[in-house]
């Protein structure tokens, strides 16, 4: 997973597969058997909050969706829960799934990140721990 | 259930607001206290007369409420801490009116106040792994909703510093504000940019202070001239599918919800004053960033979506206008101390109500509207009639 | 004021307790969240039956009700977060059994949760010199309060620690407990003092949990049978010239108070009910350390000051006494998740008054009473009936 | 106060008075006019809890009072507050204004401090800050 030979340990276990030699990584979230809404991160009770029923099915989200808002943060957030570089940008991402979701958006340019257009999963480091260990995160980088 | 406005009346018969502003010297409990005497000396009562007690706070640890009421009596009534975020005033205020309405008391006290956090808010209303991903309420969720707002709208980064250099005209006005200096559009659009679109002077300062209110039964008045009736007193949690930027929630593609929070604290608060958005003379909203004041606007359908920056353009919402909105500064120029938050917008409109507003008073102001909303997420509304 | 006996009755419908202990991997919502489905599927009720919420905690943070309750639906109800203290769980149980009482909802939600900082309590309800110098509720006030009680009444370190014995037997038989595992006499005397006279197993331990209960009116009910009565639910903070140690008070040696703010409370309760000492089949006690438990009886009026620690050696607290005392281990085994604690205590009477306590199960058990306090101070006293 | 080339601070400010040639340090309190109850430390706004009225004034406290309870704590308290010495003695002392008050005991020997015995207040170092300042605050002592 990456080129470097750091340690690389996911922020949260559970929400992606790594890729594979026929495809990139991909989100995994719960879809609905019976209204077809969809989550992420997956429910592990399997309770869907639309239909108020134990109906979710554990799926693998599209790794492409469309960035449907951007704001580049320009401050530490309060509170020392993150960690990882300011300025940073984050959106609002629309799957084809029928999923929006809240993502860091990654791009040479922050500042010129065209809302609208499409983008594509990617596994990144978003920071490096006390014990040098690189942790990963997901993220959403344009596409042309 | 019964309709509330089956049961009994309840009044505001006090108010005690303290200075808003930042004192390392003072302690939550300082503030608290003396917002306590100065409502009780409103109301002409004494800590005796008080049978419950519901005090707002968010950041202050356990039994904060009984830490500014051990400064000013021990008579063992229920004191009750309540914590919801912004709202945490307008949710004690909502209890005590509850409390009144039904009869289980005559006369309550609801409390809220807070000594903040210096720096922007931290919040724990996320998951740990959205807070470390840096998807925070402060004010990343709050522009993302803006980007959205002002593609959907129209409506231009100069709108939005409109609302400031409005609402800083009002606190100008306010003693008991935190900043009392008017701005200009361009010190506005001046200001360092804290996360596309929103600039540092379209966010509101935090601040500390303490607010409170006592709420009893008309029987209780010993002045029925100065009291203000609560015609409602309103708090809503999530929707499924409504977007809530205050709680790092996105909104589903799939269900979009018929009501969304906002509006559904603006339907009941409607409902059971018996009162529409036509019979309000002044509305403390809010502005803890200055687009959602005008969003606000529109979904507690005082106009349709799109259409506030235009009537702030044209002065609807200024002191003299026929819908004045922050009269006393909003949360842009008192500062935002959380938990205090909501009782300090009723202060403001029993003060208007009541014709003391001094220098800042608007004409003819029968019927007010407070809103806040926040993590959770929540919203509430209240509405005061005189 | 009317009397909260000429109000509609209020039902216990469904309870939901969580494992408790520590639980690294968990969230206080994972907890809160499993806690509602269980009391909802108790209820044999949905989400959508629940009108409004009152969410006890802590150390959790703003909004953290709003958490738990984001896993189990998105319905808009108001949802108001409760601090206080130990008491935070009664609190909610209160505040729910008087919205349903006045008809303000038939159904609504009293949950309890946390997840708690590891190590002693830290607690933020004192001064901040107080807190510099020592004065702590864990365990240095509860140790002077320990002293005093000793000195006046004669009651031994043995007798302490028969308390320990009697609730950790009964934890043995409690699969929710933290601790399963009876202990001697020997053991707790053998244990390392932690501040005179109270030694480590005369200190309840911390635990991560929740406790939640669906209160409504009878006419909602899904089964009577199974149902449980709220014949009181009172609760109280502190009265004036009371020796107050989990607040740090020391008692006033010129004015000391005729009714302190445990025997208040009992006396509400009592009042409220109709019910006596007399009339109580079973009682979780406030086993915070063990002495509380022995003065606590006393306080509430079970016998006479002194006369605790002869009715323990007796066996009248026993599973097969007169008066079963912690029948689910109490504090002692269950461990304390703060804002959990009283509502944990309410699912314990109720599944001892609906007989379905398994191997705890106490005989003919009809009325149950419940008491915590903590820091504010506060004091709670629910009573339940078959 | 004192013999050391240290920097002393009080805890808190307001709390007593320096010991002069006549005397040594005086706890400063209120006393109510209208009922006589005593309070410590002084309350700044003047308001009587137990009168409820704003009756009070200041006075300074008998250096001298009643040890009615001690306990001696072995841990250091949560939360990170304390930075005094562990174990440590703290108790009840009843004061011959008609206040009792929470206060730390120092002794040579913690273990044998009389419970019902006399003690006198003195101003002790409870320990040293990050900038080598020695923060004092009062304790009572057993006298003979
Ligand atoms: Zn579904
Ligand atoms: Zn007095």
């Amino acid at each position: 997973m990456g080129e470097s030979n750091q340690q690389q340990v996911p922020l949260k276990e559970g929400f992606w597969t790594s890729g594979t030699p026929d495809g990139g990584p991909r989100l995994i979230g719960s879809r609905c058997t019976n209204c077809g809404e969809v989550y992420f991160p997956k429910k592990p009770k399997g309770w869907c909050l639309h239909c108020q029923q134990q109906t979710l099915e554990e799926i693998l989200l599209s790794p492409r969706g469309r960035i449907s808002a951007v704001t580049v943060v320009r401050q530490p957030p309060a509170g020392g829960f993150y960690h990882g570089p300011v300025p940073y940008a984050y959106g609002l991402v629309d799957l084809s799934d029928g999923l929006r979701l809240v993502s860091q958006i990654t791009a040479d340019d922050l500042d010129s990140i065209p809302v609208g257009g499409e983008a594509e999963l990617v596994i990144k480091p978003l920071y490096q721990d006390p014990e040098g260990r690189e942790i990963m995160t997901f993220m959403f980088t344009p596409v042309a | 259930m019964k309709n509330l406005n089956e049961m009994r009346e309840v009044y505001v018969a006090g108010i005690g607001l303290t200075q808003w502003g930042f004192f390392e010297q003072q302690e939550c409990y300082d503030f608290g206290s003396e917002a306590i005497f100065k409502a009780l000396a409103d109301a002409e009562m004494g800590w005796n007369d008080i049978q419950a007690a519901f005090c707002g706070s968010v950041y202050q640890g356990t039994a904060s409420g009984h830490q500014a009421i051990k400064e000013v009596g021990l008579t063992g009534i229920p004191v009750i801490n309540v914590e919801n975020a912004c709202s945490s005033g307008s949710s004690s205020l909502r209890l005590a009116y509850l409390m009144v309405a039904a009869e289980i008391y005559d006369v309550v006290l609801a409390l809220g106040m807070e000594k903040m956090p210096r720096g922007p808010i931290p919040s724990t209303a996320f998951r740990p792994w959205e807070l470390a991903s840096g998807f925070n309420i402060q004010v990343g969720n709050y522009a993302l909703e803006t980007v959205e707002y002002m593609r959907e709208t129209g409506v231009t980064e100069e709108d939005l510093a409109r609302v400031t250099v409005k609402n800083r005209k009002n606190g100008a006005m306010n003693p008991n504000a935190r900043f009392q200096k008017p701005v200009s559009l361009e010190d506005v659009m001046a200001s360092r940019m804290v996360a596309e679109p929103l600039r540092l002077l379209h966010c509101c300062p935090l601040a500390d202070g303490a607010a409170a209110a006592v709420v009893c039964s008309k029987n209780k008045l010993k002045s029925l001239s100065r009291a203000v009736k609560i015609a409602a007193s309103v708090i809503t949690s999530g929707v499924y599918g409504d977007g809530m930027p205050a709680a790092g929630i996105a909104s589903s593609l799939q269900f979009p919800p018929e009501v969304g929070i906002l509006e559904l604290s603006a339907q009941q608060a409607y409902q059971v004053s018996g009162y529409g958005p036509e019979d309000i003379d002044i509305v403390q909203g809010y502005d803890t960033t200055v687009p959602s004041e005008l969003w606000g606007m529109e979904k507690l359908g005082f106009c349709k979506k799109g259409e506030a920056a235009g009537l702030l353009r044209d002065g609807k919402f200024d002191l003299d206008g026929d819908l004045p909105v922050n009269t006393d500064g909003g949360l842009m120029s008192r500062g935002h101390p959380l938990g205090a938050t909501g009782l300090g917008q009723i202060c403001e409109l029993v003060t208007q109500l009541r014709d003391e507003a001094g220098a800042r008073q608007v004409k003819k102001a029968r019927v007010g509207l407070a809103h806040a909303m926040g993590a959770g997420p929540n919203s509430s509304v209240t509405i005061l009639t005189r």
